[in-house]
């Protein structure tokens, strides 16, 4: 049976991974360093980066207490808010873009209210945050939430027991004991941002997010020349992915 | 924490809030200590003192002497993840204390260790209570429950059935959960019915088929009797004796335990009698052999019903 | 503390419903009606959910034993395999696209050797299903590798114990037991699927998928005409969404 | 399962093999019964049936006869998250003696059971040992190894630390942690020195500052000297008595328990007399009082170091 499987698993491994090896075979090394070298790619590339990781961050500090929330609290339309935090998985996400554009565009009172404020969103940074984070959103609270869970609610008791607040409880026990699962969510918030075209690209054709060059590569001048970018794009967010990984790996798991 | 449907609890008279940090406190030791894991020893059990105790000193002094008083100053350092079970305990015994409680309430706290461990938790237990300070100890082991405490209250489904201090338990169980509970083989239910011979007053007490002499001067009705198995007699042929209670019956099972044997025996009902294990193999004891038991009638407690049935 | 946490919640979820909300509501019942009867909407839609559940059916074949050995078995490059196959939620979407292109173009001896089939990958089918199947095998993977890791492995050492073969334990106590969390984990592949636009867009445009219809039309007419088709889609999707959970959602849960 | 390391296991010198189709059958009980949640009880009997017995009829015959035989034939139709403990571990146990296994091997099968739950099983268990199956009963109670088995065989970190019968392991104790476990409360290491008194051989054990009298005919050197609190008496005068073994000593701990009273008493080493409640209260007995231990020589007994420390 091992063997069967075994077969069965490495076709979708293959599947992964041989699109993925053959582009980066495609590209020759020089190629690589000349795309890595073109000042609109990396200057896209930083874009990417962090907005993204902004996203991620300004976005965290209400997403890790709703999680907690999610875990702890109970409360009527729980189901409801749980649904809720995953419908960006499921909508699809040009039509994510035109729902966004639909509130933050110029001429509604949501755009007018930050535009007086200076904030941009239709072909501005504030407009690719904003599409990054709706997509990704789900992941970071999804992982925390998940975290918090996974924490025995007797370590909140006993800290309760003993005299703790509410928020020394929740600052001193479970946010460290939800850490990994915390850190983790964050990593994959930050890499889902990274990676949304679909949203982005409806709300903010300029500036250019790599995703978006890539796409425009592809349209104006074919696969060719698409590739390069999407090699060095590709590697960086690997490089990226694994440091914060192989980082938030290192804290040690308390509970399984 | 589940939050109680209703009830209030009141510590010498004063409300106990559920904020701890107000009001006489009430600390908890869980059967699983619940220590935090990402914390030092030392950590752990300074925990409940940040905004109680100011001073950073003071707190310090307690944590040592804490740690003084349960042995676990070699462990401070450490992470609750590198403990033994019993050095688990006391440091959370020690997370407790540092709060200095009104009241300690233990679920299960030996539960959870190896036959050492429970040695020396629970003479530290036994040390603390004689120090003045009240433990409520939840437990399922009855010879835990007699060890340590002064008073006892038994619960059946959510519900006390029984307390009292530990004697009162043991000697008058008023149910027969209660009973199997402190290790009393034999209890039955029935009818007392008063009888009168010469001077002496004897009760007769009819439970399924048999009829026992009862040394009692409680008023006729239904209740309880209960007989210890090391009360009850053996022998293979009927015996010549003072005793009351005489039976035949066949042995249906026969368990070696920690101090002896207890023979079960269908006399109608089943009786179990406690013998030594040299005596089983004297008398060639066995599954299916016919024996007379007998125990006097003074070895029969009766336990009147709490309420006619 | 919970009225602060509840509060920052309560910004997180304004943030994901209000463009959604905007949008349905900027969509007259005539619009919406029109739209859905809209031919090339139609056949788009139809198209987008027979490509997504036909690439979580053929796929789940090879994944679910997979996600098995993951959950139980031990190997070398257990770990490198677990990165592999989170992949393709880093790998920006036409970044993805580039890369089975790469594979998959007629030029090529993957794309030569199904063309010979008569599979035609670009511009095509098979394309889109290996589209959508590529960003979306994470999510059937993971979710089955977990509900697999929550069954007690107690259960299959019985079932060894008591003379059953590996397959028959697997078929008879492994995958009832995880059931719940393969039916989740195929239907949100499915619905990662439906929603892929970046990957599908590059490898085929055309049959137009109706993420990809929302793009050109929101290119081609602008916001206004993207917007009920967003609507209609998503309408569908959620339907969908909603009835495949609640189906799974009615199988007890075993264990937490 | 974790595969073994390394070893064979034979069953009536077959070759026992991992995949339990095929030799002879080595059948598991665990303590949580981990009954197939998914399945019926009937389901979950009849499991390890199919591919064993081809027939329908004879299937569902062998499943109703062990249902009869457990008494769960009311439960055939119900899931397992629906029954009580011991309702799942007859299941369990139905379960596992439905492939009819040369050896059931049972993981503390009582551990996870109430009282009431515990007899029943343990007598169904007594009554499939004595219809000829072999048990492996892995449990940490002394009471239940003693209760069920013929052979013991006590393991400390993993090692065999000591194995005969219920009586040899009570009797013999090889080590603290053996004569901890059969509930031993004196057993101390020392060194026999030999001595003639006329006719009479005597040892005199040297452990600590005390030196004791041992009937023993031993050969002299290190060993244990096991003694049991029943056999330590107490007085508070210096006794005037023919036992050999008289020493002051100071009260530190006194605890109740189901029989009686363990009182421990410093004498340089700590031993512990068991007494009634009803002396010890006669007694005065309390912490810190002076009185006096005294046991027969032949209440302490000397159990050989294996080998020379």
């Amino acid at each position: 049976m091992f063997l069967v499987f075994s077969l069965l698993g490495g076709v979708v491994l293959l599947f992964i991974i041989a699109p993925l090896a053959a582009m980066f075979l495609q590209v020759s090394p020089g190629v690589f360093a000349e795309t890595a070298a073109d000042k609109e790619v990396r200057g896209s590339i930083m874009l990417t980066l962090w907005t993204s990781m902004a996203a991620t961050a300004v976005f965290a500090i209400a997403a890790v207490p709703l999680a907690y929330l999610l875990a702890r609290a109970q409360f009527p339309l729980k189901r409801f808010v749980n649904g809720t935090i995953d419908l960006p998985i499921v909508i699809p996400h040009s039509a994510a873009g035109i729902a966004l554009l639909g509130v933050f565009s110029r001429d509604t009172i949501a755009g007018k209210a930050f535009g007086a404020l200076g904030i941009e969103f239709v072909g501005g940074y504030a407009g690719i945050m904003a599409a990054m984070a709706f997509v990704s959103l789900p992941f970071l609270i999804n992982a925390s939430r998940d975290g918090f869970a996974a924490v025995p609610q007797r370590y909140e008791n006993v800290a309760r027991n003993l005299g703790a607040s509410p928020i020394r409880t929740f600052f001193t026990i479970s946010v460290p004991l939800a850490s990994r699962s915390i850190v983790s969510g964050l990593v994959l918030m930050f890499a889902r941002g990274m990676s949304e075209f679909g949203a982005v690209i409806i709300i903010a054709y300029h500036p250019m997010i790599t995703p978006v060059l890539i796409f425009e590569r592809f349209g104006a001048f074919g696969l060719k020349y698409a590739r390069p970018v999407s090699v060095v794009f590709i590697s960086v967010c690997l490089v990226f992915f694994i440091v914060l990984r192989s980082i938030s790996g290192e804290k040690r798991k308390f509970f399984q | 924490m589940t939050p109680p449907d209703s009830g209030e609890i009141f510590v010498d008279g004063i409300r106990h809030e559920s904020n701890a940090a107000k009001g006489p406190q009430i600390s908890i030791v869980y059967q699983d200590q619940a220590l935090f894991p990402h914390m030092t020893v030392w950590q752990n059990i300074e925990y409940g003192l940040h905004g109680r105790v100011k001073a950073k000193p003071e707190r310090s002094a307690r944590v040592r002497a804490l740690a003084r008083e349960l042995q676990i100053e070699q462990l401070l350092g450490r992470k609750p993840g590198t403990l033994s079970g019993g050095e688990s305990q006391r440091v959370a015994l020690a997370r407790a204390l540092a709060v200095r409680p009104k009241i300690l309430m233990l679920d299960e706290p030996l539960s959870s260790l190896d036959i050492r461990a429970r040695a020396g938790i629970r003479s530290i237990l036994r040390e603390l209570n004689r120090s003045g300070i009240t433990m409520i100890h939840v437990t399922h082991d009855y010879e835990e429950a007699i060890s340590l405490a002064s008073r006892i209250a038994v619960m059946e489904r959510g519900t006390i059935v029984q307390s009292g201090n530990p004697r009162e338990i043991f000697m008058c169980p008023k149910s027969e959960f209660v009973a199997r509970f402190t290790g009393i083989k034999n209890f039955y239910e029935g009818s007392l019915v008063r009888t009168k011979h010469g001077a002496a007053t004897t009760g007769t007490f009819l439970t399924g088929p048999l009829t026992m002499s009862v040394a009692v001067d409680a008023r006729p009705g239904n209740g309880f009797i209960a007989i210890r198995s090391e009360d009850v007699t053996l022998s293979l042929a009927k015996p010549e004796s003072s005793a009351r209670n005489i039976f035949e019956g066949t042995i249906v099972d026969i368990i070696p335990t920690g101090n002896g044997v207890e023979i079960a025996i269908d006399t109608g009902i089943d009786i179990v009698a406690r013998v030594t294990g040299q005596s089983c193999s004297e008398m060639n004891l066995e599954c299916g052999k016919k024996v007379w038991v007998q125990f006097k009638a003074t070895a029969a407690r009766f336990i009147p019903a709490a309420s006619p049935p």
